[in-house]
């Protein structure tokens, strides 16, 4: 008693799994989503620059707006920052958003394409949509 | 022994990726080539592992029979523990593999007052099923850097994952109990005698090899930030065989991944093949019904007796002499 | 708190081990806050508000305070309308004398009085009972008197709810987005399950503005800083016999209320 | 090196050395210790059924006199059993090493010696199937858990293959159903490739093998035995079955442990047999020539004991009859069950199983066409076709004892029960960890039922005798009934060591007690010829009972 | 042990399929609740906690039944309530884990409640009841499964049982007292701010909760071979009838107080209650049940020779518990917000999908309930020990 | 002070020790889990060891009572009997218990009366050796019964064929 056939259809079972993210992508190639900062404000920014280098900025954007929260929110700490040349508050929605004002090519790509769901858009919203 | 063993060899992986990233900036290779090269060797390895047990036929029916079983109709069959069908089998299988059925059965032995007591034992079967459940809900989260678009049920993993609004970004629950329960497994094998007797390098190294990738993974989520956008081109590039791109990534993802590489590759030449193991058990998965059906050994070949009539010849004398039947007077 | 310490104490949170410290330190800054009003040692900074009900003629004077409040900070109006009056959200808003000051009403107050509307919004007690019953430390009090409250912090028990003597906070029932006429993009709406309340425009003060009520008020409510001899609101309530809504509490409002005298003050 | 303890000198008492072990078990060699193991075997046995090796030998002897290519033997057999048994493969590959079937063995539990341990015990063979066999092990040796197989190394095999019941309990609390009876199967079979042989193993074999039966009892030893026990079956109840012997025709072949036939108590048992026939006149016959149930070569190889085996179907088939009975017995049962019909059938000169009394078709066994005598018995009774008595056991406080092989092997476990609570009246349950699949071996189990190894058995039995214990202390439990000739010839000793007060018996004969025979006479005694108290002087049955 | 819940009697399977249903009904009921947010309960801006925070406070008394058993044989060594005090610890257990449940969907963020423990607030007395009441149902879970444990085993309880007990004891009260603080520290809420809001507690508790176990433990009986025994029961009964005078003679000092003094906003809320407010009546028949109930319980209980009939034992203890139920389930914490701070009167009253939230809530309570009780049981038949004690 | 409040001060110490030198009489590989003292519960015969003797040692501070006494001293000889080979090294772990205690007095300076009290302790322990000598032996003796019974059941038919049932039942 081999059981092959059960053997051979487990193991076709197990790497149709295991190889799903491979034949699922079959024949599609791989984009890397860049945001966009292309919009009025930072086209007319004297120095294309944010509150924090680029690359610290990809990879700490969260945690920079979680302390800004806090200080503001609990410690009153609302001092601004010149930024590119105009000023900026600490806030998402008077201070990240003047600048990034497209969310959707500028967050959300990125967003999306990693699956992180940030719940900062329950309320903090965008100037030219309204509600979300 | 085999502690210090097997983490000093997790620490050189480490290092090695380390090393190799930031001192020789081999990300091509750490990031690429040897992913590659560990699936396949996963791939085949398992492939092949369990065309070698596929070979080997199973000669008997031999399950352990855990209940009742089925005989006469009053008498209540333990359909699960004592299958008699492939309905029953399966059942019982997925009792197993899902829910570590039999590691809900443990004792453990006690003695006092001069007799054995037996108690429950459960945090082996809490600890493994944690262990599992959890490497397999973090395996389908990662499932958000190889598919584009993230599929629904990625995403909604990851959201009751994430359920707890714990930091930023959330914190993912499923990823610190792996860790926990990788670290309580690892102690148990230390603090109870008789399983660190018969632990061997082979049993702390995968342990190891897991908390390291979990760390690695929860350094990278909360701590050493790395640029999601840049690993998800690099994933993505790798399931489409397309050009991958390696810059820019920190040299955490990189002993991360060459972790994940080493597990892989690991995998089939490891007790980690329980696996698939489990599932090929003879004592398991087969129904206990050699009585009401034939069950064929292929290699059934004939062999030596002694016949009646041998018998007969030997003790003719005898059995005449108190009276016994013989075929041959 | 620099943002290293605090960094710290919420990596230590979440390890689980920063428990005795953070507890017991704060237990010792709340002790000092409730000690403070007590002793009457008055605090560099107190920002009050004195709310003259004699400038509050017409309709149309409450109507612009509260729209002032409401349109600014996306308090959902509509609620009381389109869902449920037992929802509803507000942060300052109208009720009668007796309402407003139930121990302290009797029949034989003036009738125009008993007409009379006031002006509820958020006390900002010098000794908060929301602050003191809050588990998560959404609610709390600044050193200028302050009370904020963070929804990003709330889990939404509702506990300051029933602290409160005022009635002062709203707690979002539903989604307040289904419910704004408009929106001002500048302030965020709150999400569905977390308390919410009058903040005496504490982003308006960062910009050296005054809470957008007053600003409307065409002199009726004034804001100032209490500790301050000089100011404005101290001006006022030593020339203008004042009240406190449920003075007995010992919660100490930092709202006054001038109900009547002088006819013809403004 | 294997080496043999001597008492220790009173000097040697003083000086007791304090340090831990500095070796871990792959370097630790095996002593054997008196009592705990069995004698090897001698030269005719295996000379009479072809075993290879046949020589003079004792275990603890330095030289085992084995074949000079004897590794080279070992290594291709177990090649050729990976490459023949998934068990065995699969076995050597998977074990994660968790530890949950270590304190499950009876023998860890009664020495604390940890080779004992169900898993260490495998891994004493997997550390030379990862040296010979596997990549990480031919690479990185000792550190893969693999080592060298060498004589000391074969001897330790030997020591603790021969120190495992093949009980199975280990594989019911195993995540992988890994069963160490499997690889202790497997060892043995490797070590009679080499003449490594017990004695009390390959006699039996050779007896089974030529006579028909364990003990070697000829036909006409046979039928006089079952006289001597008819003579006490009359002295008690005044009938005289008569059963038949080789006779061709009958409906029926009744199979039994050949033990019943002869040692105590089992010959209770087997006079149970013949009265329950009797009564419900049942038309069957016993053979000579198939005189056992039981399979000692199941001990040594596959292939012996199916050559044992296949004597069964053979005199069914010469006999003609329609199907077959099978005794209380318990590695009997789990050949029968799991390999009888693999190995000789199929059995398709005989028809499905129907009870000739009640008309029962026994479905379960329609393959192999045998029937468990407690199903058959449990049907009658449910059918009510017995008239029972069952206060003639009232003397009896009962508890059950489940027969390995029967309990993890088969799963009957509800039909002795059910007989045991229609004909007594004062039945127990051991604690529940220690019946059903769960039940702990008499720890003579696989043939270390010998006498040499005494020491051995009584520590291998003390699991189950605390539970005895337990119910005896709770309930003043005195008969440890079961359904497996082995038990009841091993029990007796381990209850009188630990556990002395109980006795031990089979199930038929608390059956046979209580079975009102038609036209018997008043009874006044059981079957062992005992008084049954209370029957004849009411007055006195009371102190008898303290006594 | 836990296999034990895992076999068992069609019966037993019946009551444990309504539960999960019940479970099911309630889960979809919140889920709802959860997406569309609080609003779809009865609680209002005026009436801001309702039927989930009073089943809290309602059952955070029901835990406090171990303690009323675990004193007496723990510290006065009265062996026969050795076989009833595992039936109080784990209705401990299965009340403290309702308890909890009650708390987080009353929550309208439940995704932080670890913010409770994240940013530790100790001037916060609900911060401590989040902590004793974990801590309380970690002790009943761990001493209950220890001692039933050993006792399946046959071997006396581990060493670090014992002070766990002791432990229990002062626990079980703080745990009441720090509920009763929940209400009692707030200003302005005439109705719970009373000095003697823990007393209350503790003696609506130590009735309702040994009422309970009264029943429960009958209804064990019935079903199966556990006993715990004509005698415990009775001395229980002793313990309800104590509770239960003290509980009324707490209430009738608080009716003293506000009406003697004459002081509105102490008169208001006795008056919405009973009598109605401005109209405003829904909750007066509730109370008057409530109160006739009492009534009846302690006539049924004060005199041995009506209490020592069992029948009539359950019918005052049915009385109690639904007396009480009323009493803290509704009027306690309603009571506290009418008149709001406005002296106006919002009434409230649960909806549907409250309701079944509540239900579902109640149903997981007791399949906890259920499935400790079947694991106490069955090890008891097992070890022969079920019976009454000779 | 007197030695027996001594010895009752330094119980769980000398109990401990006692234990660890029991263990150590077992072969190394075995007296590693015995020995360990977290999971000393996990095997059955390293409790029923520190049960018996902390009765023991209660026994011995007391005057024993030789009927309550032989009961501990059973369990644990009776396990050793199958468990050790030689009987001087089967009981040997009663003598170890005079060496412990000898050690922990003598770390106390004893004064003179202790030293005297010492020897009735060390003669009851000698007492002890006496009953245990008795049941090592009993145990013993009942191991070759059963070898020799075991023959006897095999062949109880043979006996009762060739009419020496009776005879065999006198035996008995």
């Amino acid at each position: 008693m081999y059981n092959g056939g059960k053997i051979i259809a487990g193991l076709i079972i197990f790497f149709g799994l295991v190889t799903f993210p491979f034949y699922s992508n079959f024949g599609k190639t791989a984009n890397k989503v860049t945001p966009k900062l292309d919009t009025p404000v930072i086209n007319q920014l004297e120095k294309k620059e944010c509150v924090k280098p680029k690359e610290y900025m990809r990879t700490e954007h969260m945690k920079v707006l979680d302390e800004w929260r806090d200080e503001v929110v609990r410690e009153g700490k609302r001092d601004k920052m010149i930024v590119g040349g105009i000023e900026i508050e600490k806030s998402l929605q008077n201070g990240c958003l003047k600048c990034h004002s497209n969310v959707k090519t500028f967050c959300d790509v990125c967003h999306t394409s990693s699956g992180v769901k940030p719940y900062c858009w329950d309320c903090h919203f965008i100037k030219e949509e309204g509600l979300l | 022994m085999g502690i210090f063993f097997s983490f000093s060899m997790i620490i050189a992986l480490v290092v090695i990726a380390f090393a190799g990233v930031q001192l020789a900036n081999m990300q091509f290779i750490f990031g690429v080539v040897i992913p590659y090269a560990a699936i396949a060797t996963f791939l085949i390895g398992v492939g092949f592992r369990v065309y070698k047990w596929g070979r080997s036929p199973v000669p008997f029916r031999i399950p352990t029979t855990c209940g009742q079983q089925k005989s006469l109709p009053w008498i209540k069959h333990s359909r699960f523990e004592n299958p008699d069908s492939t309905f029953d089998v399966v059942v019982r299988m997925a009792l197993e593999v899902f829910l570590f059925r039999t590691l809900f059965r443990n004792l453990k032995a006690e003695t006092r007052e001069g007799r054995v007591a037996y108690g429950s034992d459960k945090w082996l079967w809490l600890a493994g099923l944690a262990l599992h459940v959890t490497f397999f809900v973090v395996l389908l989260r990662h499932l958000r850097f190889f598919m584009e678009p993230v599929p629904f049920f990625v995403n909604l993993t990851d959201s009751l994952d994430g359920f707890m609004q714990v930091g930023t970004p959330h914190l993912l629950i499923t990823g610190v109990v792996l860790l926990l329960a990788a670290v309580y497994l690892f102690f148990r094998r230390i603090s109870i005698p008789q399983v660190r007797y018969i632990s061997l390098p082979a049993d702390y190294f995968p342990l190891f090899l897991i908390m390291s990738i979990a760390i690695s993974g929860i350094l990278m989520r909360y701590f050493t930030k790395v640029d999601l956008v840049r690993i998800k081109a690099l994933t993505m590039g790798l399931v489409t065989i397309g050009p991958v791109e390696t810059d820019g990534i920190g040299a955490i993802f990189f002993v991360h991944i060459f972790l994940i590489s080493i597990l892989l590759a690991y995998f089939p030449f490891s007790k980690l093949m329980h696996m698939g193991g489990v599932f090929l058990s003879p004592t398991r998965n087969m129904a206990n019904n050699s009585r009401i059906k034939r069950h064929i050994n292929p290699w059934n070949y004939p062999v030596k007796v002694h016949t009646y009539e041998e018998y007969e010849e030997e003790f003719r004398d005898k059995m005449k002499s108190v009276g016994l039947p013989l075929e041959k007077e | 708190m620099s943002i290293d310490r605090r960094k710290f104490l919420k990596l230590a949170g979440l390890a689980g081990v920063g428990l005795g410290l953070s507890t017991s330190d704060l237990l010792f800054k709340g002790d000092a806050v409730a000690s403070s009003s007590h002793s009457k040692a008055m605090a560099k900074e107190r920002l009050a508000m004195v709310i003259d009900m004699r400038k509050f003629r017409t309709e149309e004077d409450y109507k612009r305070v509260i729209d002032a409040c409401h349109s600014i900070h996306n308090v959902p109006t509509l609620i009381a309308e389109k869902n449920n009056p037992k929802n509803e959200v507000k942060w300052i808003w109208k009720d009668s004398y007796e309402h407003t000051f139930p121990d302290q009403s009797d029949d034989f107050h003036p009738e125009a009085l008993k007409e009379k509307s006031f002006l509820l919004l958020c006390n900002h007690c010098d000794n908060p009972p929301c602050v003191r019953v809050c588990p998560t430390k959404a609610t709390f009090k600044r050193e200028d008197g302050l009370v904020i409250q963070d929804p990003h912090r709330c889990i939404g028990c509702r506990f300051c709810m029933a602290g409160c003597p005022y009635g002062s906070r709203s707690f979002n029932w539903v989604d307040p987005r289904l419910y704004l006429e408009k929106t001002d993009p500048a302030y965020p709406t709150r999400t569905m399950g977390v308390v919410e309340k009058c903040t005496f425009c504490v982003e308006r003060l960062a910009k050296g503005l005054g809470p957008a009520c007053a600003e409307q008020s065409n002199g009726g409510m004034v804001f100032g800083n209490l500790s301050d001899p000089n100011s404005e609101v101290r001006k006022l309530l030593a020339s203008n016999y004042a009240i406190r809504r449920k003075p007995s509490l010992g919660t100490l409002p930092s709202v006054f209320y001038i109900i009547g005298g002088d006819e013809n003050a403004g | 090196m294997a080496k043999t303890t001597q008492p220790a000198k009173p000097e040697e008492l003083s000086k007791i050395d304090y340090t831990p072990p500095a070796t871990d078990w792959l370097e630790t060699p095996v002593e054997f210790k008196p009592g705990t193991y069995c004698h090897g075997s001698r030269i005719k046995y295996l000379e009479e059924v072809g075993f290879p090796n046949p020589r003079e030998w004792a275990p603890s002897d330095e030289d085992w006199k084995l074949p000079a290519n004897w590794k080279d033997i070992i290594l291709e057999g177990m090649k050729e059993r990976l490459g023949k048994y998934r068990s065995f493969q699969l076995f050597m590959d998977i074990c994660v090493r968790c530890g949950a079937c270590a304190d499950k063995c009876h023998f860890y539990i009664g020495s604390g010696d940890p080779k004992n341990m169900p898993v260490l015990r495998a891994e004493l063979m997997r550390s030379v199937y990862r040296k010979y066999f596997t990549t990480g092990g031919k690479l990185f040796g000792k550190q893969a858990g693999a080592r060298e197989l060498t004589e000391a190394v074969l001897k330790e095999w030997w020591y603790y293959f021969y120190q495992c019941t093949e009980c199975r309990r280990c594989s019911v609390f195993c995540p992988y159903g890994i069963d160490q009876a499997e690889i202790t199967m497997m060892g043995r079979e490797l070590l009679n490739l080499v003449g490594g042989q017990t004695d009390w193993i390959g006699g039996p074999v050779a007896n089974c093998y030529k006579k028909g039966n364990h003990l070697g009892l000829e036909p006409h030893a046979i039928t006089s035995n079952i006289d001597y026990l008819l003579d006490d079956i009359e002295e008690i109840s005044g009938i005289r079955p008569e059963p038949s012997f080789n006779r061709k025709g009958a409906e029926i072949l009744f199979v039994a442990p050949s033990g019943d036939l002869f040692g105590d108590p089992g010959t209770y048992t087997a006079m149970g047999y013949l009265m329950l026939f009797h009564e419900i006149g049942l038309d069957y016959t016993w053979s000579t020539y198939a005189s056992e149930g039981g399979n000692f070569g199941f001990f040594t190889s596959m292939e012996m004991a199916k050559r044992l085996n296949y004597k069964i179907y053979a005199e069914a088939k010469r006999l003609g009859v329609k199907w077959i009975i099978g005794g209380e017995c318990g590695h009997m049962w789990r050949v029968l069950n799991q390999y009888m019909d693999t190995w000789n059938g199929p059995a398709d000169f005989m028809v499905e199983p129907v009870s000739p009394i009640t008309g029962t078709k026994f479905e379960n066994a329609k393959g192999t066409k045998m029937v468990h005598i407690t199903e058959f018995t449990a049907d009658l009774i449910k059918n009510g076709k017995l008239k029972l008595d069952p206060s003639r056991n009232d003397h009896l406080n009962v508890t059950f004892h489940d027969s390995c092989n029967t309990a993890r092997g088969m799963g009957i476990f509800e039909e002795p029960r059910y007989i045991i609570k229609n004909v007594c009246n004062n039945f127990h349950e051991m604690p529940e960890d220690t019946i059903r699949e769960k039940t702990f071996c008499c720890g003579s189990g696989s043939g270390l039922n010998a006498g040499e190894n005494m020491e051995l058995r009584m520590r291998g039995g003390f699991p189950k005798a605390s539970a005895v214990k337990s119910v005896q202390k709770k309930y003043g439990v005195n008969m440890l009934a079961n359904i497996c000739a082995i038990d009841r010839a091993v029990l007796p000793p381990l209850m009188q060591y630990w556990v002395p007060g109980v006795s031990v018996c089979g199930t038929h004969e608390l059956l046979a007690n209580a079975l009102v025979m038609t036209g018997e006479k008043k009874r006044t005694q059981d079957l062992r010829l005992e008084d049954l108290p209370g029957i004849e002087e009411e007055g006195e049955g009371e102190e008898e009972e303290n006594v | 042990m836990l296999d034990k819940a895992l076999t068992g009697s069609k019966r037993y399977w019946t009551l444990v399929f309504i539960l999960l249903s019940l479970i099911g009904a309630g889960t979809l009921a919140y889920l709802y609740q959860f997406k569309n947010g609080l609003g779809v309960t009865g609680m209002s801006r005026d009436v801001s906690w309702g039927f989930y925070i009073s089943q809290f406070t309602f059952l955070v008394g029901v835990a406090a039944s171990a303690v009323m058993l675990v004193i007496p044989y723990y510290l006065h060594n009265y062996k026969k309530f050795g076989k009833i005090v595992i039936l109080g610890e784990f209705l401990a257990v299965g009340a403290v884990t309702m308890c909890l449940l009650f708390i987080v969907v009353d929550m309208g963020q439940p995704m932080r409640m670890l913010n409770v423990i994240l940013h530790p607030t100790p001037n916060s007395i609900l911060f401590w009841d989040a902590t004793v009441l974990n801590g309380y149902l970690f002790l009943n879970i761990v001493i209950g499964w220890a001692t039933l444990h050993a006792e399946k085993k046959g071997l006396p309880p581990a060493g670090w049982v014992k002070p766990l007990i002791y432990l229990s004891i002062p626990w079980a009260v703080s745990i009441h007292t720090v509920t009763a603080f929940l209400y009692a520290g707030l200003p302005g809420r005439h109705f719970w701010l009373t000095a003697i809001m823990a007393a209350r507690f503790l003696a609506s508790a130590f009735a309702a909760g040994p009422a309970l176990l009264i029943i429960l433990a009958l209804i064990v009986r019935k079903y199966s071979k556990f006993d715990a025994g004509n005698e415990a029961i009775q001395s229980i009964g002793k313990i309800v009838a104590y509770a239960m005078t003290a509980n009324v003679f707490f209430i009738i000092l608080e009716l003293f107080t506000a009406f003697y003094s004459q002081i509105p906003g102490h008169m208001h809320a006795f008056q919405y209650l009973f009598v109605g407010l401005e109209g405003h009546s829904k909750l007066v028949p509730l109370m008057w049940t409530s109160a006739i109930l009492a009534v009846v319980a302690l006539v049924m209980l004060i005199p041995p020779s009506i209490r020592n009939k069992e029948s009539n034992l359950v019918v005052a203890c049915v009385a109690v518990f639904i007396s009480l139920w009323i009493d803290k389930g509704f009027g306690l914490v309603i009571g506290g917000f009418v008149p709001n701070p406005f002296d106006g009167v919002t009434e409230y009253w649960p909806t549907l999908p409250e309701t079944l939230i509540t239900l579902g809530v109640w149903a997981t309570g007791f399949l906890v309930l259920t499935i400790l009780y079947k694991v106490a049981i069955s090890v008891r038949e097992e070890l022969g020990t079920a019976g009454a004690e000779k | 002070m007197n030695l027996n409040d001594l010895l009752l001060e330094k119980r769980s110490a000398i109990l401990q020790k006692w234990f660890d030198l029991i263990i150590e009489t077992y072969p190394e590989e075995t007296a590693k889990f015995l020995k360990s003292q977290k999971n000393q519960f996990s095997n059955p015969v390293g409790h029923t060891i520190l049960e018996g003797i902390e009765e023991i040692f209660n026994e011995v501070l007391g005057e024993p009572d030789p009927e309550k006494v032989a009961i501990y001293l059973d369990s644990i000889i009776r396990i050793r009997a199958i468990q050790e080979f030689s009987p001087s090294k089967a009981l040997s772990f009663l003598f170890l218990l005079k060496k412990v205690i000898r050690a922990e007095v003598i770390n106390e300076t004893p004064e003179y009366h202790m030293l005297e009290e010492l020897s009735v302790i060390e003669s009851r322990i000698d007492d002890l050796v006496n009953i245990s000598f008795d049941i090592y032996m009993q145990c013993r003796e009942k191991i070759y019964e059963l070898k020799a019974n075991e023959v006897k059941n095999w062949t109880y038919r043979l006996l009762k064929k060739t009419n020496m049932v009776k005879e065999y039942k006198a035996e008995c």
